[in-house]
């Protein structure tokens, strides 16, 4: 699989890793979602995760190419699973690469939230007793405010 | 013209369908199609101030004029990670 | 391996972050360091590494220790290789898992930081033409503006 | 009383010695172990203001009395990760 991928299958985040990392790089900063045990009071049983891919894949080339904006040192790779997802296991992973740590660190948060915000994905949680559509941000690109918060976040 | 609907998530569910077929007005913004979705599933209602698009598989704005064949995804808020 | 280790062979990032997680997780943030191929301007060969092994596991308990007073849902692993490391092989592996994923980053990066200030290791450095020792911080573990500049880095 | 010294990284290539026995007055400090190191290896004293030390695997301050059997270990400014 590429820098970028959507896929129905376990993720395997040491290869997501092995994707960035170059000989003048000295720091991968990694990032795993995995499916909790719990949410908002729930017991959650597993989650299913539904994708607009080709719109996915282009979110995460987006989110690559700001990072690459903004630390232009620094290699990305994103993954996230599709479909049924058990507790435990990992619904997305992002690697960053850099020569500097700081800059790893920062474009993988920033990676992580840009996701949150605008990648078309979203979780169905099945948990005791029902489930539930969970939603999050109104998906938009262009919100620049919304750029400004995952770079707070990364810290940046 | 001759559009293609994609439906996600709990929009799919509301719609009982993932992908339709309609026709539209010439000149239809992606809105407009919004519009006629919402008073064919009145469910859907409750997102039309929260719903993003996508035209073509490439975010769109809701003013995006639509051309014949043009495929129109609806997003309700996105949660993945 | 447990949580804490100083170790001379290959280390396995993804068995260091399955130390952690929990079914109650939903973030693991993990930190690779490499070996660069290029520092300070010279061309680099290789690493070689030196711990005092003993203090250098105290270092990371404490570093754990450290990172669970703050972030009380953090589970932390610190993995650090000593000898020869050549170009683009790690030389440690942090995971942190949380149940929030800014815990997570937070208290990996809080680790790698205090790491480098406290961990009682030693990079030989050996580059076309020569050799050096790197040294950084005078360790001290009770220097509190030290621990306080780890923690502005992780961002808290 | 009888100490055991341990040398690290630049300070063990600089002494020639990894692990060191000394004798030394009762009551001495880690400090005063340093001192009559750098009396009997001078290249390394120019570590006199940055060195660490930890005696019997434990951080300690250069001011900690030493007792009969310790060991004193002498670390340059660390650059692990």
């Amino acid at each position: 699989m590429g820098a970028y991928a959507v896929t129905a299958g376990p993720l395997d985040p040491a290869a997501v890793a092995g994707l960035v990392a170059r000989d003048g790089d000295g720091a991968v900063a990694t990032f795993v979602g995995l499916v909790r045990d719990h949410n908002a009071g729930r017991r959650v049983l597993w989650l299913d995760y539904e994708a607009f891919e080709p719109l996915a894949l282009k979110a995460f080339e987006r989110i690559g190419d700001e990072a690459a904006a903004k630390w232009p040192d620094v290699a990305i790779a994103i993954h996230h699973r599709t479909g049924r997802v058990a507790i435990g296991e990992a619904s997305v992973a992002i690697a960053a690469a850099s020569p500097h740590r700081a800059d790893a660190f920062a474009a993988c948060r920033y990676a992580i939230e840009r996701i949150k915000q605008i990648a078309p994905i979203w979780k169905h949680e099945h948990f005791e007793g029902g489930e539930v559509w969970i939603e999050g941000a109104t998906a938009d690109p262009s919100d620049e405010r919304a750029r400004q918060t995952a770079l707070e976040r990364a810290c940046t | 013209m001759h559009v293609t609907i994609r439906l996600f998530a709990r929009l799919r569910e509301l719609a009982g369908a993932s992908d339709l077929s309609r026709q539209l007005p010439e000149g239809s913004s992606a809105r407009d199609a919004w519009n006629a979705l919402v008073a064919e599933f009145p469910a859907i209602g409750d997102y039309s101030r929260t719903v993003s698009c996508a035209v073509n598989e490439e975010y769109a704005r809701l003013t995006t004029a639509l051309k014949d064949g043009d495929e129109v995804a609806f997003l309700p808020p996105v949660s993945g990670g």
